[in-house]
């Protein structure tokens, strides 16, 4: 049971640390603000919680498991609105998504006419 | 501990102070990661509600009042930075002096500390050593400090509050609301996880208020989370329904009742004939006046740190949107 | 493995340190202030837990909530009109126009 | 050698930028910014001599042997909170002096009151 509490901990870390580095690297790597919104809107719930769970699985007991389902809540509520407000106060203020000049062309003339 | 220099350090370069406020943000997480890793958890709680949450939103505040671009030095900064490399090589010699990092027989553990580790649990009955220390061995200091924040208070105020003629008041209280009412329908989604995160936030800094004789907490944090939640309502419903909530005046006798609290209990203790602010005196049971003494005076603090943090902002904020409606009606 | 997921974290954080220093604009700033904010809550808990005292986790829930509140409030104040003169924008205002 | 100092001169580099800022930069809120820096660079330097090799938290807890020291993290736990209050202080002034001057710029004021004279 032990062991088996150990290797399931380890993966779950480990896929939320990989999934941690994946949105760093998008942060740093996209072209433009929604781009680089949505790398780290998407990783972070999720490597959050896989993170807290593997944590949970260390230490199964009382008040310390208590603790960690209140921080997964929290970030599970907390960081969607988060990104939500940042990309509806982006929007209000007219910060554009870098677009292909392709798409822009169209988008002209298609909202031209 | 590499990082904060490079934060620090991009921090002089940055011209534009948004963006300084922001890397400000980073490096008070920053350091208070590193006093994590230093053991201080209780330092770490309170930079973590203090650095990060509420002096950025002050400095923020302040920067919207007073302009977002730095002007260029005009003259040569060769000088300050021969000072400065001259003192700080000063003070690398005499750290070559300093005992090595993380010795145990530092002659800084050897003092005080010991009696605090050993014999605080039998005088006071506290599992976490700092509160005892804090609000105990040391809480004649403790008492100055509550007076500096509580002066610090009184001094924004006198800076900053705004003496408001009768009839500017009902214009002030219809551009305000026009103001919010804007912010209220593009907030929905914020005000609604807002309206279930902030019960949850009081109730968080109760905990952190009682809890902190057995873990890391006590007046000073749960005062500063108490705050912050207050601050959250305000902003996103709008100054004049938080100052319905919570007026002025009374914020202002709370800010006072907590220092007067913490001097009582001290007078108190006096009167039945020990120290002051020796608990002992308070109860039979030595042990069991020490923890009274303790409850009291961290609720003391608490109630003063959590009044002046409000009182600050509100007052940047009131200023704030005064000058903001003074634009409006200029243009 | 607690170890592995403290280096990942790390490596988030100067990520984020450096678009927080490069981000051209105030928003790239911001998102990039929230991600290091995340980052302390979880380098806090797995800390505690790798000094073997997990009672701290109390400090981690603090920075969750602070970390909300920071970031609503930074939004709420560079709403203020005096913020509209981020170059970057203007120039992509003025592309787009 | 090296690891037994290191911490004390990341204070020391730290506590030197902050003080670069209030010397050579003119903005008054920079300036604060500066002194914050210098501010957390003392509580740094208080926090690393509290530290013991071996010790964990001054939280009293069975089976524990070596707490860090708790004395310094006492005082640091006040100054901090002090330090928000003086901080609040000094924005404060820097608005009102933004709200007389209309500038936050050492040198303009300075020119200001030389022109008043």
């Amino acid at each position: 049971m032990d062991t088996l509490m150990d290797i399931s901990s380890a993966v779950f870390l480990l896929i939320g640390s990989f999934l941690c580095v994946s949105g760093g690297v998008g942060i740093l790597r996209f072209p433009d603000f929604y781009t680089r919104m949505h790398a780290v809107g998407v990783t972070e719930t999720l490597a959050t919680a896989m993170i807290l769970i593997g944590l949970m699985l260390q230490n199964p007991d009382g008040l310390v498991l208590l603790k960690l389902i209140i921080i997964l809540l929290m970030t599970l509520f907390i960081s969607p609105t988060a990104s939500h407000a940042l990309a509806n106060a982006a929007m209000q203020n007219k910060l554009m998504p870098k677009l292909d000049k392709n798409d822009v062309n169209e988008k002209e003339t298609s909202s031209n006419p | 501990m590499a990082f904060l220099v490079a934060t620090a350090i991009a921090i002089v370069r940055m011209k534009d102070l948004f963006s300084v406020i922001m890397l400000l943000g980073i490096y008070s997480l920053l350091s208070a990661c590193f006093f994590v890793a230093m053991d201080a958890v209780d330092v770490a709680f309170t930079e973590a509600a203090v650095g990060a949450g509420i002096s950025t939103l002050l400095m923020l505040v302040a920067i919207t009042m007073t302009g977002r671009a730095e002007n260029p030095s005009r003259h040569k900064p060769v000088l300050a930075l021969v000072v400065v490399t001259i003192t700080g090589s000063l003070l690398v010699y005499g750290t070559l002096d300093m005992p090595y990092f993380g010795l145990a027989e530092d002659p800084v553990h050897l003092h005080v500390a010991p009696r605090y580790i050993n014999d605080s649990m039998q005088e006071v009955g506290v599992p976490n050593i700092v509160t005892s220390v804090l609000a105990s061995y040391r809480a004649f200091d403790t008492f100055g400090e509550v007076v500096v924040i509580f002066t610090a208070g009184i001094g924004v105020l006198a800076l900053l509050s705004v003496v408001r003629l009768p009839k500017d008041v009902a214009k002030d209280i219809s551009g305000i609301d026009s103001f919010n009412k804007c912010m209220h329908e593009e907030h929905l989604i914020l005000r609604i996880v807002a309206k279930m995160l902030i019960p949850f936030i009081l109730l968080f800094a109760l905990y952190v208020q009682f809890h902190g004789d057995y873990g890391p907490g006590g007046g000073f944090q749960a005062g500063v989370i108490f705050a912050a939640a207050i601050i959250l309502y305000t902003m996103l419903f709008g100054m004049s329904t938080a100052r319905r909530v919570i007026n002025q005046s009374f914020i202002q006798l709370l800010a006072a009742t907590g220092v007067l609290l913490y001097g009582i209990v001290g007078v108190i203790s006096l009167l039945n004939g020990k120290n002051f602010l020796d608990y002992s005196a308070l109860s039979t049971d030595p042990v069991a006046g020490q923890h009274l003494g303790i409850l009291l005076i961290e609720l003391g603090v608490g109630i003063t740190v959590t009044a002046v943090m409000v009182i600050i902002f509100f007052n940047f904020a009131g200023r704030r949107n005064d000058q903001q409606n003074k634009e409006n009606n200029d243009s | 493995m607690l170890i592995a997921a403290t280096i990942a974290i790390l490596v988030v954080m100067i990520m984020a340190i450096l678009r927080t220093i490069m981000g051209p604009t105030l928003y790239d700033r911001i998102l990039a202030v929230n991600l290091f904010g995340t980052k302390t809550v979880l380098l806090i808990s797995l800390l505690g837990f790798l000094m073997g005292r997990p009672e701290f986790l109390d400090i981690a829930i603090v920075y969750a909530l602070i970390n909300f509140i920071s970031v609503i409030g930074v939004l709420h104040y560079s709403d203020a009109s005096i913020f509209k003169g981020d170059d970057q924008q203007k120039k992509i205002m003025k592309k787009n126009s | 050698m090296i690891m037994g100092l290191y911490n004390y001169w990341i204070v020391v580099v730290l506590m030197m930028i902050g003080f670069y800022i209030v010397i050579a930069h003119g903005n008054l809120i920079k300036k604060i910014v500066g002194l914050s820096i210098f501010q957390t660079s003392v509580f740094i330097f208080y926090i690393s001599m509290a530290k013991v090799d071996g010790g964990t938290a001054p939280i009293l807890a069975e089976g524990i042997k070596q707490y860090s020291n708790p004395l310094p993290h006492v005082l640091i736990l006040t100054a901090i909170v002090v330090g928000i209050a003086t901080t609040a202080l000094g924005l404060a002034l820097a608005v009102r002096i933004k709200e007389a001057y209309g500038t936050i710029e050492e040198e303009e004021i300075q020119e200001k009151d030389n022109l008043d004279c």
